[in-house]
């Protein structure tokens, strides 16, 4: 009550005698304001269409000398045999594998199914096989044990929850999956510390993982302005721009240098 | 009938049945024939609301406009009682009496309606005052309105007063005969203020507590009787068994000087106030009404007592 | 000029009595003076024009032979009456349901409030706390202001006047009476209430109430100026200065008194000339204090181990 | 004059016009009058009609989502499931149900018509009785029997709803009644057996259908909408008379308890962009979990929020935010100030994302000092303690002498009796007294011992200024002096704004009154190995080093980054080695430091520690350790010296590049020195000599947001923070600047929130304009606060009032509770949480480094279930020396594979007790412990459990440290023979099911044993001879392990192909555990 009152019985006889000249321009005020007030929502991605689809593929190559595979000594475990070379950086004549490719930008809003089919990851010779995984959000990946000894899969994730599971030999496979998009999450079994594998988790189908030769190919693209990100487990992420007409077929190329 | 209905000559001995029966008959013969007749009556009566007697017990004259009823109107009437049947013409012009008087007076009545209606919701105690000016504030129906009224009508009251006395001064009112009844104002307006200031404590809230400790800190300076004032000292006065110890009932501004305040407030000067007004109004009756407006003197005519 | 400030004293709910009081003194007296000057000129006339006196009905309203002179409470003063207490009511419904009364926080002995007022209509008082001691100006003064004015009809013995307004008739008593009642209480509260900011400390109307600010200012002692250090000699020396405020203004009192009003003069006694001399030499006193504080800050004239005046 | 009128105008006038007008007007304010009354003063009702239309709509439209989502649950198989089983159940018993409901039907008929007239016979017979109960005469009462007797033979009449009537005595109506009665009960009871299989499946669907929806369903929503659309505008309020709460917060903020979350956004009317009042008055409360815990129907909204609950006549009257209330609603920001008024014992307050601000503000406030000048109720108690025990002891000692002499004079007294009688009396008495003075040594005792503890808990925030000479460079401190952030920007020592005058007399006084002692000379070390142990041993959790981007590691102790510019490399290997080193004990009874002439003088050893902590001169006790925080981690002086030299090495310039500074030789600067380090106060924060008993000199800060606000001088800005707009804002120090949590003033700030911002963010912008002398400027130092800090800061100083809630509702919990309240206060005081995980949504300093990103199971053990894991008495011994050796000390006890190193810390009793319980109550266990007995396994079992754990699909001991050096450096689990010890058997057994359950992350995965016909079955292939074994395999490996020898744990190694694993690591297993065994009897002082 009080002043504010005294104020408004004020501001009410100036109203009074103002009331005549200010309706008119409240009216177009109102009329002004509700056309901008619609937003525009994005435009809704078109589905893809197969037969305008593009396609991307390169080469994967390293720098300078390759460095020399790092011994692994297995002996705490008998069980374990077979390669025991470091897989952290694989290169064969200057190709680089292991390097995990993918669209990163260029998508929009589009959103892709997951697909059906599961991707395995095989532990033998106390090695994890691929030793970097590409598979997409919510995608079943299957988790075998090959080795007479019991290992642990161990994810220790920055954006997904973590889970630490033994598996002994023989033993069923371990089934799971990742929500969330997530690059070079690593994977470990506590028992076998040189045991390390990564897996990378996108949203979208268009990734790719480099072979021996460094080679790698992703399909079905649509006509667009893509970034393509190469990322390596040690060396790090790196980016290129690329664009894509109709059935376009192209090729990039990356170095990485130690 | 009844001889006939009882043991008559003839000896013909009518049986109580009988008797009973035309008993009965009559009676539902009166109820047919009289009630009609007097509902009429009552009817009719109605017509004429002023000559019941509820209306001439409550009212005890005629209300024609003539002289005799219009001065009956106020002779008779115990509010009313208060005027002469007739008063000087000029007596009713604002701009003479600005009727202060009875603005106070009606401020008077306002103030203690509101007040014991405030009454029902306050405890004096410390721990409840504040709380029950809160609740009156938010809780109680028209409870601030009430509170609003009565703490305004307080304000207005002292201004009507002032203005009151100033007005009787310049009339010069207060001359003889009325010297008496001015001095009777005169205590009138200092009950009024106490009656105010008593009342600012109640709330016990800030503002309250500090007006009255400064007001009754001079108290302390009262000569003899204050431990502050002069001589006070020499009479063995301290803070705690002098006049100001005595008014809050303690030394501080507490629970005690609260309760006197409220007593004060509510009861002691109100009552006070009340005999002192009607002697103020019977003396106006009896000092010859209000004094004017008078017919202006000359000081020609003014005669000199004999020394 | 901080009107926030202003506006801020003006609109406490407790100063808006004195708000309202201020044009209501203003509207009053110029209702009486306006009357006054009508009564006034009447009076001129009939004092020069004895048959107009005779007959004349000596009011300045008109009237007409023939009209009563004596008319019925019911209805013609009833119906002013209620009409008043309808507006009465009217402005204190309003003014209740715009304006909260005060609440303040809960009372707390610990925190002083900066200024710590007295309710408003006893501001006059408090003001005068700054230029007298407590006993003078707590106790002394209302109860001379009390006295005096109780004793106002008996020391006015002029018949003239009684009933009417006028000015010509009651110069003096008038005056005096608008000089105690304006100038030394009115005046005084709106001082007290407007102009007394935190410390009591004088802030003319639109400055801002700063609760940091500090004035230096040195009081003195009227015996101080004169070089007295004894006590004995100061108290001596105060007396001679209060009694002879009281002697030498007794004194031009009277030669103006028994020159400008000689007729009062002549009916008064002893006692109620005597008694009219001290409250009038009082009243003139508290100015004349006031004005040894605010201009040459002296404190007090008179100072005895028991008492400082 | 104007002409007269004919008519007398008195008389003739009309005041119609007059009484027509007032009238109206009058009217119009009784009006107006009431129209205030019921919606002026009352906007909540305006409230809550918006309230009731955006409500509906917003159900409307949820109710339209949830069943949608209902739909979806209820195309799920399982649900169908259900469905078809309900219906089936009610198919099945529909003929039965029905039958039975007839039956009932026909009963109840039956009952009603005997009912009718039993009731008025019974109350015929009641009322005779009476008559009979209260009929004097004998002869009356025998009458009145027989009328009683032979009413009861009096037939009635029943007519039964079939028509067919009958008659009774009373005796077999009541029975009739009665057993009608009887019959319908049992048919009921039968009825509700039929449909049991029915309501039990009813129940099974809408607990599916509730367990898979997110929100609500569409019966719930539909509740709501019912309740929403028939509300009748009306006060909501809670009152809570014991505590005199009335809040009637709910009349505007009307969803405040919906249980669905409503925000801002959804009960936007349409079409408006951004939540309008309305709108955001309609969000639900943020954190429901919240009102669980603190009931509203019990606590209110005010205590915690404050604002005037009662008020419902404006917004600004119900939010307190008008001059005279002297509780305004909390600012959004500092919300959880409110918390404070219960939980102001509590040094950690936060559950989730509540609590955060304020449990942050209560930490600053320790942590940056704060208390050093500033007394706050249950901070730095210490030294309080320390002087009232100390008067405690003077009192008894006082009274041991009268005992003592009262008791003397009885026994005089008894001696010189007349009487045996009197005698033996007396010397009772005299007994009594001996025996109370032998409790007084016992509590005198007890005291001493607290006094042990307190002066060990005793720790000051900065360091001890009596080393400066050993310990700084001489030139560097006036430089640090002048604005200690130029040269740490994190550190924690504030701006004191001095002169150079003023940093040269108190740089004097500094160094003259340092001790001068001989420090050992030490050799140069390895900086390589000491940056690697530095990095590694777990210095970063409380410190860091690198500036700006490269800054890693902790903020809770000092960045070194600089620290080769000021610190004397033989000082520094000291401290390192073990930081509670003191040069010289003080003794606080003579208040001087003791030096070993002082012990010479008794002819004692200069040994001082905390077995030896008695004043060599008086006995009292010393103060025998450097007052801080910082712990010994047990290095090596090797280790140590290879730290140093990396640490002395980190600079930006030479040590000598610094400007000598001999003024500091200055006698006379040393005099005015001392009266600077008075005013400032610095002994607040560091030991300094000569002002060992020096007094806090700030406010004390208990109840400082409860201080009135004329209280808190604003100086030249009161008049400015009240107005607020363009210019109020004091500060003008873009540094200060950007310290406002919510950026410069531009609304008023004349309140406790806007004082304590501007306060934090320059300490003195309230002598800005003033003109003061050096002494009268204000003497609080900017402390470099952050926005957040100081919005915490401020949390908890607007949280600090005097409660005027009953005492029932401070959080003073006297069970488990209390312990974790108590505990909190240690853990934060040693910063335990910057290596280790306590709740799982606290993460650690380390955590967050880089280095272990990598290598989690090098990080520190998780202790979210620590007490639930360990043998309190273990943890105890644990704590007091976590090498768990006296000899071995240069190693974890339990987990040596870590590189990161668990510190001595040198508890107090105290202190270990408090963190002991504190352990135990954070995982709810009960103290004491009990520990359970493990069954002492039959052979057979024993050779089972060993095969299992030996076999190769059982990975234990590759993991599990074994003692066999070879194999424990590639170890990542603690030895299994530590288990019976320390760990609790039934824990043990949870942990091997599902480790990952009680600590996330974990190394030890689980799924290793599997559910198999009710019983815990080893995942991998068995051993054969687990063949028809049905116990749980778990719990045979847990017992197995509890009862693990060094001997077994051999031979199974040896089996699994570990030969290697020799004598000697066997040998020193067994001093291990002898070592524990010693190092338990140590500690138990």
């Amino acid at each position: 009550m009080n002043k504010k009152l005294w104020a408004a019985l004020f501001l009410l006889c100036l109203l009074g005698l103002l009331a005549g000249c200010s309706k008119k321009e409240n009216t177009n005020e109102e009329q002004g304001s509700s056309p901008s007030s619609e937003v525009k929502p994005a435009p809704a991605s078109a589905p893809i269409d197969p037969a305008t689809a593009a396609r991307v593929s390169g080469t994967v190559t390293f720098g300078g000398t390759t460095p020399k595979g790092q011994k692994i000594d297995m002996s705490q475990d008998a069980a374990c045999k077979g390669n025991n070379m470091a897989e952290t950086i694989v290169a064969n004549d200057g190709k680089l594998a292991n390097v995990f490719v993918y669209v990163k930008e260029g998508l929009g809003d589009r959103t892709f199914d997951t697909p059906k089919d599961s991707t395995t990851i095989d532990q033998k010779g106390c090695q994890y096989h691929p030793h970097v995984l590409a598979v997409m959000t919510g995608q079943n990946i299957e988790i075998k044990n090959d080795d007479d000894t019991t290992h642990n899969i161990h994810p220790t994730p920055k954006d997904n929850r973590e889970w630490n599971e033994s598996q002994p030999p023989k033993a069923a496979p371990i089934e799971k999956s990742f929500a969330r998009e997530e690059i070079m999450l690593p994977v470990k079994c506590n028992q076998h510390p040189w045991m390390k594998m990564y897996v990378n988790v996108v949203k979208s189908p268009f990734f790719a993982v480099t072979g021996a030769d460094g080679k790698y190919e992703i399909k079905g693209l649509p006509p667009g302005n893509y970034t393509l990100a190469f990322v390596q487990e040690k060396m790090g992420e790196q980016t290129q721009k690329v664009t894509l007409a109709a059935k376009d077929s192209k090729t990039v190329d990356q170095g990485f240098k130690p | 009938m009844p001889e006939e209905n009882g043991n008559g000559n003839n000896g013909k001995r009518v049986g109580l049945l009988e008797r009973v029966k035309a008993g009965v008959k009559e009676d539902v013969q009166s109820l047919r024939s009289d009630m009609p007749a007097k509902a009429k009556e009552q009817i009719e009566g109605l017509k004429d609301p002023t000559k019941t007697q509820v209306y001439t017990s409550i009212f005890r004259h005629k209300h024609d406009d003539t002289p005799r009823n219009r001065a009956l109107g106020v002779l008779s009437n115990v509010f009313l009682h208060l005027h002469p049947a007739k008063i000087n013409r000029d007596a009713v012009r604002y701009s003479y009496t600005w009727g202060m008087g009875g603005i106070t007076f009606y401020l008077f009545i306002v103030l203690t309606l509101t007040g014991v209606m405030l009454m029902f919701y306050y405890h004096p105690s410390k721990v409840q005052a504040f709380r029950d000016v809160l609740y009156l504030e938010h809780d109680v129906p028209f409870g601030k309105l009430l509170r609003n009224m009565h703490r305004w009508a307080a304000h207005l009251m002292v201004i009507a007063v002032w203005l009151h006395m100033f007005r009787v001064f310049l009339t010069g009112s207060y001359k003889k005969p009325r010297e008496f009844n001015w001095n009777i104002g005169v205590l009138l307006l200092v009950f009024t203020l106490l009656l105010s200031f008593t009342g600012y404590l109640l709330p016990d809230d800030q503002l309250g507590f500090w007006a009255v400790t400064v007001g009754t800190n001079m108290a302390r300076a009262t000569p003899g009787l204050g431990n502050e004032g002069p001589f006070g000292h020499m009479l063995g006065m301290t803070p705690y068994n002098d006049v100001r110890f005595g008014l809050l009932g303690g030394s501080i501004v507490d629970a005690n000087a609260l309760l006197r305040s409220y007593i004060w407030h509510c009861i002691g000067i109100p009552i006070v106030a009340s005999v002192l007004m009607i002697v103020h109004f019977w003396r106006v009756r009896k000092d010859g009404g209000i004094s004017g407006p008078a017919a202006v003197m000359l000081a020609s005519e003014v005669k000199e007592p004999k020394k | 000029m901080d009107w926030r400030q202003l506006w801020e004293i003006c609109s406490a709910p407790d100063n808006v009595p004195i708000v309202g009081l201020i044009p209501l003194l203003i509207f009053y007296i110029y209702l009486a003076w306006k009357q006054a000057r009508a009564n006034d000129e009447l009076i001129g006339q009939l004092e020069t024009n004895p048959a107009m006196a005779k007959t004349h009905h000596r009011k300045s309203w008109p009237f007409r032979p023939g009209w009563q002179k004596e008319i019925h409470v019911w209805p013609f003063l009833l119906r002013m009456e209620f009409l008043v207490a309808m507006i009465v009511t009217i402005i204190l419904m309003v003014w209740s349901i715009t304006l909260n009364a005060p609440l303040e926080e809960p009372a707390n002995p610990n925190l002083t409030m900066n200024p710590a007022k007295a309710p408003w209509y006893f501001l006059g008082l408090q003001e005068m706390l700054v230029y007298f001691d407590p006993w003078i100006a707590g106790v002394v003064m209302p109860t001379l202001i009390i006295v005096g004015l109780m004793v106002i009809p008996y020391i006015d013995t002029n018949p003239l006047g009684s009933g009417y307004y006028t000015w010509k008739q009651r110069k003096f008593s008038i005056g005096t009476f608008l000089f105690g009642f304006i100038i030394l209480w009115i005046a005084m509260i709106i001082i007290g209430t407007f102009i007394r900011g935190p410390g009591w400390q004088w802030f003319w109307p639109g400055q801002t109430w700063d609760h940091n600010r500090l004035i230096y200012e040195v009081n003195r002692d009227l015996p101080d100026l004169f070089g007295i250090t004894s006590n004995l000699g100061k108290a001596i020396f105060g007396g001679i200065v209060v009694g002879g405020f009281y002697a030498v203004g007794g004194f031009i009192m009277h030669s103006l008194f028994r020159r400008y009003n000689p007729k009062d003069y002549k009916r008064m006694s002893l006692l109620q000339y005597s008694i009219m001399m001290f409250f009038v030499l009082s009243m003139v006193a508290l100015p004349a204090k006031m004005l040894l504080r605010l201009a040459w800050h002296i404190k007090y004239v008179w100072i005895t181990p028991w008492f400082n005046v | 004059m104007s002409p007269v009128p004919e008519k007398d105008p008195i008389v003739s006038k009309s005041y119609a016009a007059h009484y027509v007008i007032a009238m109206l007007i009058l009217m119009v304010t009784l009006f107006w009058a009431l129209w205030d009354e019921s919606f002026g003063q009352r906007p909540w009702k305006t409230f809550q009609h918006v309230w009731k239309d955006r409500y509906s709509a917003f159900l409307n439209s949820a109710r339209s989502k949830s069943s949608q989502s209902e739909k979806g649950v209820e195309q799920n198989s399982q649900y169908q499931q259900l469905e078809q089983a309900y219906k089936d159940a009610s198919e099945t018993v529909r003929p039965r149900r029905d039958e039975l409901q007839k039956q009932i039907t026909d009963l109840s008929a039956k009952i009603l018509a005997v009912q009718n007239v039993f009731t008025d016979r019974r109350a015929y017979v009641n009322a005779l009785t009476y008559e009979l109960e209260t009929e004097n005469s004998a002869s009356g009462k025998k009458s009145k029997q027989q009328d009683i007797d032979e009413y009861k033979k009096k037939k009635a009449t029943v007519e039964f709803p079939d028509g067919h009537r009958q008659q009774y005595n009373f005796a077999e109506l009541e029975e009739t009644y009665n057993s009608l009665k009887d019959q319908r009960t049992k048919l009921s009871a039968e009825l509700g057996d039929v449909l049991k299989p029915v309501t039990e499946a009813s129940n099974k669907m809408s607990t599916f259908v509730s367990d898979h929806m997110v929100d609500l369903t569409p019966t719930q929503i539909d509740g709501l909408k019912k309740k929403t659309e028939e509300w009748d505008p009306k006060i909501v309020q809670i009152n809570v008379a014991e505590a005199n709460i009335v809040d009637r917060c709910e009349s505007c903020h009307m969803n405040a308890r919906e249980p669905l979350q409503i925000t801002a956004a959804v009960m936007n009317p349409k079409g408006e962009k951004r939540p309008d009042d309305y709108a955001h008055a309609f969000t639900s409360h943020p954190e429901p979990e919240l009102l669980q815990t603190h009931d509203p129907d019990k606590f209110g909204c005010s205590p915690c929020h404050q604002g005037n609950g009662r008020a419902t006549t404006s917004v600004e009257k119900a939010h307190g935010n008008y001059e005279h209330w002297l509780w305004p609603l909390f600012p959004k920001q500092n919300a959880e100030a409110g918390c404070q008024s219960c939980h102001a014992a509590d040094m950690h307050v936060a559950v989730g994302d509540v609590g955060q601000h304020i449990s942050n503000g209560k930490f600053l406030f320790r942590q940056r000092g704060c208390m050093g000048c500033h007394r706050y109720e249950g901070y730095d108690k210490e030294p309080e303690d320390l002087t009232s025990i100390a008067q405690q002891l003077k009192l008894f000692e006082q009274q041991k002498i009268d005992n003592a002499k009262i008791s003397a004079d009885l026994m005089k007294q008894a001696d010189a009796a007349s009487s045996n009688d009197e005698a033996n009396r007396l010397n009772q008495q005299a007994v009594a007294l001996r025996v109370a003075n032998s409790k007084i040594d016992g509590r005198v005792q007890q005291l001493d011992f607290q006094t042990h503890s307190l002066m060990q808990d005793m720790k000051k925030i900065g360091p001890n200024l009596k080393d400066v000479r050993l310990k700084l460079n001489r030139d560097w401190i006036p430089i640090w002096l002048k604005k200690p952030s130029d040269f740490r920007p994190t550190t924690k020592m504030p701006n004191f704004r001095l002169s150079d005058h003023q940093i040269q007399t108190i740089s004097a006084y500094l160094w003259q009154s340092g001790f001068t002692d001989a420090l050992p000379k030490q050799k140069p070390g390895n900086v390589e190995h000491g940056k690697l142990l530095f990095e590694t041993r777990g210095c970063l959790a409380c410190h860091s080093i690198g500036e700006g981007d490269q800054l890693q590691g902790g903020t809770f102790a000092a960045n070194l980054t600089r620290v080769g510019e000021k610190a004397n490399y033989d000082y520094l290997v000291r401290w390192i080695h073990n930081a509670r080193e003191r040069t010289r004990p003080y003794c606080p009874y003579e208040k001087k430091d003791i030096g070993a002439e002082d012990y010479a003088k008794k002819g004692l050893p200069y040994q001082f520690d905390l077995e030896h902590s008695q004043c060599p001169n008086d006995g009292h006790e010393l103060q025998v350790q450097n007052m801080t925080v910082m712990p010994s981690l047990r290095l090596t002086p090797e280790d140590a010296q290879d730290i140093a030299t990396y640490l002395i090495g980190q600079k930006k310039q030479e040590p000598s590049a610094y400007a000598q500074a001999s003024f500091m030789e200055d006698p006379e600067l040393k005099e005015e020195g001392k009266k600077w380090i008075r005013h400032y106060g610095c002994a607040g924060c560091h030991e300094i000599s000569g002002f060992e008993d020096e007094g806090r000199i700030g406010t004390e800060l208990t109840y400082e947001g409860s201080k009135p606000i004329e209280r808190l001088d604003f100086a030249l800005f009161t008049e400015n923070s009240q107005r607020g707009g363009k210019g109020s804002e004091p500060i003008t120090d873009p540094e200060d600047w950007a310290r406002l949590p919510e950026g410069p003033a531009k609304k008023p700030w004349y309140d406790h929130k806007g004082f304590f911002e501007h306060k934090l963010a320059e300490p003195n912008v309230y002598d800005q304009g003033k003109v003061k002398s050096e002494t009268e400027v204000l003497r609080m130092p900017n402390l470099h606060l952050s926005k957040l800090e100081i919005q915490d800061l401020t949390t908890f100083l607007l949280g600090s009032q005097e409660s005027s809630l009953p005492p029932s509702y401070q959080y003073k919990p006297g069970d488990a509770r209390r312990d974790i309240q108590e505990g909190w206060w240690v853990v934060e005081k040693y910063n335990c949480m910057g290596c280790h995980q306590l709740t799982p949504e606290q993460s650690t300093i380390l955590m967050g480094m880089k280095r272990y990103q990598d290598a989690q199971e090098q990080l520190p053990p998780k202790l979210l279930t620590e007490g639930a894991r360990v043998d309190p008495e273990w943890l105890r011994r644990f704590l007091s020396n976590p090498s768990l050796s006296t000899t071995d000390t240069n190693r974890n006890g339990v987990r040596p594979y870590l590189q990161v190193r668990m510190p001595t810390f040198s508890f107090s009793d105290n202190e270990l007790r408090k963190l002991v319980r504190f352990f135990q109550a954070l995982s709810q266990q009960p103290m004491p412990y009990i520990p359970e007995q493990v069954p002492v396994l039959s052979t057979k079992e024993n050779d089972m459990a060993r095969s299992l754990f030996s076999s190769t699909a059982a990975p234990c001991l590759k993991c599990h440290a074994t003692g066999d050096p070879q194999h424990d450096k590639i170890a990542t689990a603690p030895n299994f023979l530590l288990a019976r010890e320390r760990l609790k058997p039934d824990w043990a057994e949870r942990w091997i099911l599902d480790p990952q359950a009680i600590s996330p992350g974990t190394a030890m995965p689980s799924g290793l044993f599997k559910r198999e016909n009710n019983h815990w079955v080893f995942s991998g292939p068995t051993p054969p001879s687990f063949q028809g074994y049905d116990k749980d395999h778990s719990k045979l490996l847990v017992d197995y392990i509890f009862q693990l020898t060094p001997e077994e744990q051999r031979r199974v190694a040896a089996s699994m192909g570990r030969s290697q694993a020799s004598f000697q690591p066997r040998n020193q297993q067994k001093q291990a555990v002898r070592q524990t065994e010693t190092a338990s009897t140590d500690g138990s002082r």
